[in-house]
């Protein structure tokens, strides 16, 4: 075993005189203290796929308890924790977190930057999302899980109606992740903003950069308006606050508004950065640059701001005026315009682009055009006030749910591991497994899924934990049990391809599949400073040029990285990323007792935030040896500032 | 031993005394105080002059008498043939307290041994409203449910009737009202869904002569050929169904427990009748027929001759059982048989007694709940935005669920014309709720937190022009005055305050003249006699408690707001300013 | 990190799980300790000669905040609340103090609700299962903090009276002598 | 299955039924099984919107295996960057792209205008309809027909019995969390939220039995929370009201006496009403007329005797985390109960 060790690590180039300062302590402490974002941007996608298999456990176990009618695998009260921790870890554990993830990894190396910005700040948010998820499901072992659905509605949700401490850990959950979710936000905003490599004018900037920056945007916007209700909701069950109290002038609906004012928007934080990357393959896929950039960038912006303006379709059943309700459903309906103009770009530059060669991350983009279009336009149904009177809280609903989240985001996700999984490791995944994962999710998504259409026009509401023999539903929802089962069966090639071709695939070429960005310019996987030298953007797919041009004149004395002007990507000034430190994994830990003291009680909120401040004040806690190296490489600025020293352009 | 000239003597004066009750039938030349209103028109005015507006400072104790108990002491010490009669709160004892021996030791007490588990279905403290004295026999009801009638001068029982079931939540806490050889009755439980009904049993025999209900068929309310009520909406068949849901009129409350009046010339007797149950109104939408109204009944048939409802369909427990004052005087200029009556409600009702026509309804404190009264219709305009709905909160309702006036009887005086009100300045922050009727336990169906009116004084002792319809003069008190009014020819209006102040005030300025600080909270009901020497005496019950006072005398914990139906928060500081425990106080000139 | 810190985690880990487990566990089809075992318990502190320490069967759901909920709702439906307010008494003694008439063990209040008190107090009897009546016992001690603040009910979405249980303070329970008038 | 086809509209309503999978439509609580001129506008226009749907997914997926098959067979040429910049494909594929999405938005407002005229449709509020009010418990529906007569008020829970062609208001509020009442034969969903107060409109034009769900998730038993409508002619219908204002049927015989001194002396009196005898609480189902109806529970269990006793002897087996308690009956007492239950017509 040990000649597999180190042929791993032969296989990590040794870092040239400017990567030295780039290299982690050894081992395990290492792995602690890190602020590569390589090295966290893999291990958020680890563990967004475990809370992804959990949650699909839990998911297989409701198909087993529905398969028949009166079934008795559970009762109600499991059946709940079940289904509700199912909705929450899928939407708040894993769909956003994993495509932020991606954007961690990917997005410095498209935009030619060597660590993304605040690097110790992405340390924190890992650490943050892993301990809310681990939360959730330590309590939700100890027979604490929440119990209200994953939008968890008061008054049910309330204090009066939910005893005990379960609803309390979700709303806290939802601090953990939706914080953890903001700071990955900030920081791929920044990087895509100051960090580009110069050159790289907004308009030479990758489409799955542009997906990720725009989803940061929405994050910005969204999170806020449901931490603030998971808040109010807390302070009403424990400091009886009277948000929700409908007697003392408090409001049910108050909740749906700011919950789903967050919600709609969520789903397209989950769909828009598959965009990103589905924009990725069947550009490098199609031989050929995506049809219509300008129309693919623009149509992620509008997405994005329609996404803000039609979250009161979720709530076309409490009453609310028709006239109201009217505005809604035509902007729900106007969100698929742009959506369909990416899809017809990309319909066009397969038509159009080179020969097709049908590798697994191109079939899991074609598979998501079939499951996609499908939930989009029962999307279109649920959109229009009058049909989602009927189909508003069915299994229509969940089969809409289920086509457009999985297909839209599981489906590119799958391709885009497929596709950036030799950069990630330096191994092929196998192409066969790839095969049978692909169809094996395919068929099994469409056995569990359509019939749920069916079952909804039928009457079987959501979340009920069995049904009797006469609703004559039983056929239907034995079908999808079957489904579910080949589902977990393809998830199960998924990570055995996965865990097998990480020790033993095929080596991988630094640019295996001939993609045309950033990326596949450096190691497969890449030195710790990414770019040795900070390559020159000439054009919108760099590695199309003949060759590259590079930066020189950065310091080696420190953590050097180039910061460059927002709009034209010139050089502006060079700055220093921090070192490797173990402080935002102890500001998380601190932040984490904070976070679960005041589920206990209110002195939490006086008490738990001073070892937090504590811990962040060492954490910003300038260290000597950075001061000294900073001083010695600033420039002061004089009375005519000297021409700059670095020269953009200069070949080696 | 005694000399046959000393039996002679004792003789002559129980037959002189008898004489004169009997001849007097209630009404008396203002030398005793045979009930506890005084005499039949409920006027609470003195005739005596002796203590007047200038001497009144002097007053000073003669005796006091301590009942031992440590419940709100609500009764009137009624006096005849110089000895007091005090019925106490439970376990409703009759202290006969014999005025012509110095310090007036103990006669008899009469033990009535009311259930103790009565004490579980009375909704606002455990107490009595006093005795009634009519041809040598005191009569007084139990907490338990039972009318008794004493032999006046050994203290013997002479009959008793079981007349309310504690089972079904009932009780009687009024002070039994006799008229033409009848004993008129009534029950209390509103807040248990009780039914109410009036009772005459016969004075002598004790049997029972009629009973009037105040909801059901037209049969059980005694309403015959004769009953001609003035307004449009009180004529029907079998209203006292028709106006209430489906059963709803057997636990549908109009109880009667406040005071009856009686004009022997029209020989008519009026008396209000409680709220409707429960107090959440969209339980019992409909007028909710005979409730929260005024009854005139023929004395000796029962049947009722007209009615008039205050509150149809009563949105806040305003039950309509407060005092109706017979006066007769003069309005535009034509002299009207009237009766005056402070509700609830907050309205001052000047009501034709013979007609039952609403000659004038101006409220005499802060209300918001009621705009205006429609004359022409009788009805009153609920301002809809004071509505209690289920499921809301709805804010600063005034005047609170114990109304501009609760039970506290007000006087008249002749003289000035003006009637002394003692009433409270309270709103009330309400949420109705859906209530769940079980016989015996409370079938309220409203969470309720009152608070200090406008101005922040919780009492107000006020004269009232009764035949202009406006306020004279107003004293602000602290705390709600919960205790009876008593006027004098003197020109002196007495009363008493909860924190255990009996003060004095001019009759015509309304300027304070006397004050004594009496051992605790005071919600008795002042009277005045001529004493056995001739002297002007005058006598008040103290002893803190009643739906207001239950923090003291029910140890209520305040930090719960809504605690005592409500009070809790308003009355938290009120520990502070009276303990409990009863006596009753007589004073006199030196 | 020194064995001995890692077991007494691994121990406090247990003993956090068998809490969380017993506050949240719904137990439908319960039938707790029958009225026989109530019968133990004494109400007055003195006995005759020896006093032997009497522990009648303890609440079974103290520790149950599912259960203490459902009793909440049982003190509104059963119209403990007209009588006993919101724990500050009206025509019933206040339950939020510290004062207990007829003794504050679980096994006093089982019997208190049971069989009534003289002073007013009705007798539920038959009326009531005795899992519900235990869900009333454990929520009466509620009222005045007997419990964990954790199990304890929050607010209701009713007319705001109080502090919620949950964060009232915890009252020693003294027993009082002061029942109502006699004679 | 589908009743009289009298009109056009009607059969192709039943075509389209076809078409979207026969079990859709074969069971009678499906939302394309109209009875009723409200769930029938919704069920016409979802049938053209998934037609539309339909043609649109087949275009869009034809055109995708048509791009994906033509560039399989193209020569193996690796050249990245000509292939996409030759002009003349580009400028056709703009003009491709523009009818498309020109066609895509044509298609979507035509969808939105049709959805408004139903909206506006549904969103009428008829004048004179029967006005019932209905309030949401956990896991049962209270009943009560609204009356300008407030005795003539009638109070049931679980079951609705409305006129065949009168238009009924229904006034939805709740008492603790929010469920919503959906009955798909009739209309769409709405829900009862506490502390407010909506109202849906229901009118059937023949008539039937419809079962209706609560739809929004209120809770450990809100899957079986059913409401029972019972569309009947005008003429049965006031029968059947008058009926129910009447009191409870006097027990006659001694077992049905026996089980009401057991309903009266027992848990039961402290949660339900039967009208003419001690029980009026209301905090559970109103009983008066227990036997009049088909299903207990909130349709968790048919209506028989021997139901009535195994539901009032444990009802946590039928409906775990149910508010009514187990009771303690001995055999001879419950089945005198179930017996006297059983004789409330």
């Amino acid at each position: 075993m040990t000649e597999h060790r180190n042929s791993r690590e032969t296989q990590r180039p040794q870092p040239g005189e400017e990567g030295r300062q780039w290299l982690d302590p050894p081992g395990f402490y290492g792995w602690l203290t890190t602020v590569d974002h390589k090295r966290i941007g893999r291990r958020y996608i680890v563990t967004a796929f475990l809370f992804f298999a959990c949650a699909g456990l839990m998911a297989l176990t409701m198909r087993l308890q529905l398969a028949r009618p009166n079934g008795h695998l559970v009762g109600p009260d499991f059946y709940n924790q079940l289904f509700s921790t199912h909705g929450s870890i899928m939407m708040f554990l894993f769909a956003v977190p994993v495509m932020q993830a991606m954007g961690v990894y990917l997005v410095p190396l498209q935009v030619g930057a060597r660590n993304i910005a605040f690097s110790r700040l992405n340390a924190f948010s890992y650490w943050m999302f892993a301990f809310g998820g681990i939360m959730i499901l330590t309590v939700f072992a100890l027979n604490t899980g929440p119990e209200a659905g994953w939008f968890s509605y008061v008054p049910l949700a309330g204090p009066q109606y939910s005893a005990g401490k379960r609803q309390d850990f979700w709303a806290q959950m939802i601090t953990f992740t939706e914080a953890a979710s903001l700071i990955v936000a900030i920081e791929l905003i920044v990087t895509a903003f100051k960090l580009r490599a110069p050159g790289m004018t907004l308009n030479r900037v990758p489409l799955f950069v542009w997906a990720q920056v725009v989803t940061s945007f929405m994050v910005l916007f969204a999170m806020p308006s449901v931490m603030l209700a998971s808040s109010f909701l807390m302070s009403d069950r424990l400091v009886s606050t009277q948000f929700f109290n409908p007697a003392e002038g408090g409001d049910a609906l108050l909740w749906q508004h700011l919950f789903w004012f967050f919600g709609h928007p969520e789903v397209y934080i989950i769909f828009v950065p598959a965009l990103g990357i589905i924009s990725a393959i069947i550009g490098t896929f199609a031989r050929r640059p995506p049809f219509g950039y300008l129309a693919l960038v623009l149509s992620l912006v509008v997405t994005a701001f329609l996404a803000f303006g039609l979250w009161v379709h979720h709530m076309f059943a409490t009453g609310l005026p028709p006239l109201g309700m009217s505005f809604f459903t035509a902007a729900s309906i106007l969100i698929a315009i742009p959506t369909g103009v990416q899809i017809f770009c990309w319909i066009a530059t397969l038509a159009t682009g080179g020969r097709l060669e049908i590798r697994t991350p191109l079939l899991f983009v074609i598979g998501f055009f079939f499951i996609f279009i499908i939930g989009g336009l029962t999307g279109v149904m649920l959109a229009s006030a009058s049909l989602d009177s009927q189909l508003h809280d069915n299994y229509f609903v969940v089969a809409h749910l289920h086509y457009v989240l999985i297909g839209g985001a599981v489906f590119p996700l799958f391709g885009g591991v497929y596709y950036w999984f030799p950069k990630m490791t330096g191994r092929m995944l196998s192409e066969l497994a790839g095969k049978w994962n692909f169809w094996l999710f395919f068929i099994g998504f469409n056995m569990t899924f359509f019939p749920m259409h069916i079952l909804g026009l039928d009457g079987m509401t959501r979340r009920i934990y069995t049904y009797d023999a006469a609703s004559g539903w039983g056929n239907l929802n034995l079908l999808a049990t079957v489904g579910a089962i080949i589902i977990g069966l393809s998830v199960v090639v998924f990570f055995a391809n996965v865990l097998v071709s990480m020790r033993s695939g095929a080596r991988a070429a630094p640019d295996p599949w001939g993609g045309k960005t950033l990326e596949w310019a450096t190691q497969s996987p890449p030195e710790p400073c990414n770019f040795p030298r900070i390559p020159v953007v000439e054009s919108r797919y760099p590695l199309a040029e003949p060759e590259l041009a590079y930066v020189t004149g950065l310091p080696t004395q420190f953590r050097a990285m180039l910061v460059t002007r927002l709009h034209d990507a010139a050089p502006d000034h060079v700055t220093a990323d921090p070192y490797p430190t173990i402080w935002p994994l102890l500001s998380a830990l601190a932040t984490t007792v904070f976070f679960i003291g005041t589920v206990f009680t209110p002195w939490g909120l006086v008490w738990g935030p001073v070892p937090v401040a504590i811990a962040l004040t060492c954490w910003f806690w300038p260290k000597a040896k950075e001061v000294e190296i900073q001083r010695r490489v600033e420039i002061k600025p004089q009375a005519a500032r000297p021409a700059p020293v670095l020269r953009a352009g200069a070949t080696p | 031993m005694r000399t046959p000239s000393t039996l002679l003597l004792i003789f002559v004066s129980t037959v002189v005394t008898a004489l004169a009750a009997a001849q007097t039938g209630g009404t008396r030349s203002g030398e005793q105080w045979p009930t506890p209103a005084g005499d039949a028109a409920n006027t609470r005015f003195s005739s005596l002059t002796d203590i007047n507006s200038s001497n009144v400072d002097k007053l000073q104790v003669r005796f006091t008498f301590s009942t031992g108990l440590t419940h709100g002491h609500e009764a009137a010490p009624i006096v005849s043939g110089n000895t007091m009669y005090i019925v106490t709160p439970f376990p409703n004892a009759l202290l006969a307290l014999p005025l012509e021996d110095s310090g007036a030791p103990l006669r008899f007490k009469y033990q009535s041994n009311p259930s103790s588990s009565s004490q579980g279905v009375a909704c606002c403290d455990t107490i009595n409203r006093g005795a009634t004295y009519s041809n040598g026999r005191v009569f007084f009801n139990t907490l338990d449910g039972q009318t008794v009638a004493v032999d006046a001068a050994t203290g013997a029982e002479i009959w008793r009737v079981h007349l309310a079931d504690i089972k079904r939540g009932e009780t009687m806490t009024m002070a039994p009202f006799v008229a033409k050889g009848k004993v008129l009755v009534g029950n209390s439980g509103g807040e248990f869904g009780v039914r109410g009904w009036l009772t005459a049993l016969d004075e002598k025999s004790g049997q029972q002569v009629w009973r009037a209900y105040s909801t059901g068929s037209d049969r059980d309310v005694l309403i015959g050929a004769d009953f001609k009520p003035f307004y449009a909406g009180d004529r029907g068949q079998d209203l006292g169904i028709r106006t209430w849901p489906p059963g709803a009129w057997q636990r549908g409350g109009g109880t009667v427990w406040g005071w009856i009046s009686y004009d022997p010339d029209l020989n008519l007797i009026f008396y209000g009748t409680g709220n409707p149950g429960p107090w959440n109104p969209d339980q019992r939408p409909g007028d909710n027929k005979w409730t929260a109204g005024i009854f005139a009944r023929d004395v000796d048939t029962g049947a009722a001759k007209w009615f008039y409802q205050m509150s149809p369909h009563d949105l806040y427990d305003y039950d309509g059982v407060n005092e109706n004052v017979l006066m007769d005087i003069d309005i535009g200029g034509k002299p009207r048989k009237v009766l005056a009556h402070p509700d609830r409600n907050g309205y001052l009702y000047v009501i034709d007694r013979a007609t039952g026509e609403v000659i004038s309804a101006n409220p005499f404190v802060h209300v918001n709940t009621i705009d205006k009264i429609d004359l022409p219709t009788g009805r009153p305009h609920y301002v809809p935005e004071k509505k209690p709905t289920v499921g809301h909160v709805v804010r600063d309702i005034c005047p609170h669920a114990a109304g501009g006036k609760d039970w506290q009887p007000s006087a008249y005086s002749p003289m000035t014309h003006f009637l002394y009100i003692p009433h409270q300045n309270m709103c009330q922050d309400e949420e109705a709720v859906p209530a769940n009727y079980i016989a015996g336990t409370p079938y309220v169906g409203a969470n309720v937190k009152m608070h200090a009116g406008e101005g922040g004084n919780r009492g107000v002792f006020s004269a009232w022009d009764v035949a202009n319809g406006k306020s004279v003069w107003e004293i602000a008190e602290k705390f709600p005055v919960w205790s009876g009014a008593l006027v004098t020819a003197g020109n002196v209006a007495f009363y008493g305050t909860m924190d255990g102040w009996f003060k004095a005030v001019d009759a015509r300025t309304g300027r304070l003249l006397w004050q004594f600080k009496t051992g605790s909270g005071i919600v008795g009901q002042p009277v005045s006699y001529r004493g056995p020497d001739g002297k002007q005496y005058v006598a008040i019950l103290s002893g803190v408690g009643g739906w207001a006072g239950a923090v003291v005398s029910g140890d209520l914990d305040p930090q719960d707001a809504s605690a005592g139906n409500g009070w809790g928060g308003a009355m938290a500081d009120l520990p502070q300013y009276t303990q409990k425990g009863g006596a009753v106080y007589v004073f006199a000139l030196p | 990190m020194s064995s001995r810190f890692l077991e007494l985690a691994v121990v406090a880990l247990i003993a956090l799980t068998l809490l969380g487990c017993e506050r949240e566990s719904r137990r439908f089809s319960d039938s707790p300790a029958t009225p026989r075992g109530v019968q133990t318990i004494r109400q007055s502190e003195l006995q005759p000669g020896s006093s032997i320490p009497t522990s009648g069967p303890p609440s079974p759901y103290d520790d149950n905040a599912y259960a203490v909920s459902q009793g909440k709702q049982l003190f509104e439906w059963f119209n403990c609340k007209g009588c006993h307010a919101d724990g500050g008494g009206s025509i019933g003694p206040a339950l939020m103090d510290e004062k207990w008439i007829y003794g504050s063990a679980p096994a006093n209040i089982y019997a208190t609700i049971v069989e009534g008190r003289p002073n007013g107090m009705p007798s539920f009897r038959d009326k009531i299962p005795p899992q519900q009546v235990w869900q009333l016992v454990a929520y009466v001690r509620s009222l005045s903090g007997q419990l964990r603040k954790d199990v304890e009910p929050s607010r209701a979405d009713h007319l705001f009276t109080r502090k919620s249980e949950s964060s009232s303070p915890k009252s020693a329970p003294v027993s009082s002598s002061a029942p109502r008038d006699t004679q | 299955m589908m009743g009289r086809l009298s009109n056009a509209r009607f059969r192709w309503l039943a075509v389209g039924c076809a078409l979207l999978a026969p079990p859709g439509c074969s069971s009678n609580h499906a939302a394309m099984n109209p009875a009723g001129p409200r769930a029938r506008s919704i069920a016409e226009l979802m049938l053209g919107f998934v037609s539309v749907s339909t043609v649109v997914y087949l275009i869009v997926s034809a055109v995708l295996v048509w791009a994906i098959a033509r560039r399989r067979r193209a020569g193996t040429s690796d050249d990245w960057l000509q292939r996409g910049s030759s002009e003349q494909s580009n400028v056709r594929s703009r003009q491709v792209i523009s009818w498309a999405t020109a066609l895509t938005v044509l298609i979507l407002l035509t969808l939105a205008l049709c959805d408004y005229f139903v909206m506006h449709g549904l969103s009428s509020r008829p004048t004179d309809s029967l006005r019932i009010l209905v309030t949401g418990h956990q896991y049962w529906w209270e009943v009560e027909y609204d009356d300008p007569d407030p005795s003539r008020r009638v109070r049931t829970a679980n079951e609705l019995h409305i006129p065949v062609g009168k238009p009924v208001e229904l006034v939805l509020t709740s008492q603790d969390v929010i469920h919503s009442m959906w009955m798909p034969n009739l209309s769409g969903k709405k829900d009862l939220i506490p502390g407010h107060q909506n109202t849906e409109v229901l009118l059937a034009d023949r008539p039937g039995t419809f079962s209706g769900q609560c739809a929004e998730f209120c809770g450990l038993q809100h899957a079986k929370m059913r409401l029972m409508v019972y569309a009947e002619p005008p003429k049965q219908f006031a029968a059947w009201k008058q009926a129910q204002l009447q009191d409870a049927r006097n027990p006659s015989n001694d077992i049905q006496r026996h089980g009401l001194e057991v309903f009266e002396s027992s848990t039961c009196i402290l949660c339900h009403t039967i009208q003419g005898t001690q029980a009026a609480a209301t905090v559970a189902p109103d009983l008066t007329h227990l036997a009049s109806r088909t299903t207990i529970a909130a349709g968790a269990l048919p209506n028989t005797q021997s139901n009535l006793a195994s539901w009032i002897l444990a009802p946590h087996r039928f409906k775990p985390g149910v508010q009514m308690p187990a009771t303690q009956l001995q055999p001879d007492d419950l089945a005198a109960l179930a017996a006297y239950l059983a004789s409330l017509k």
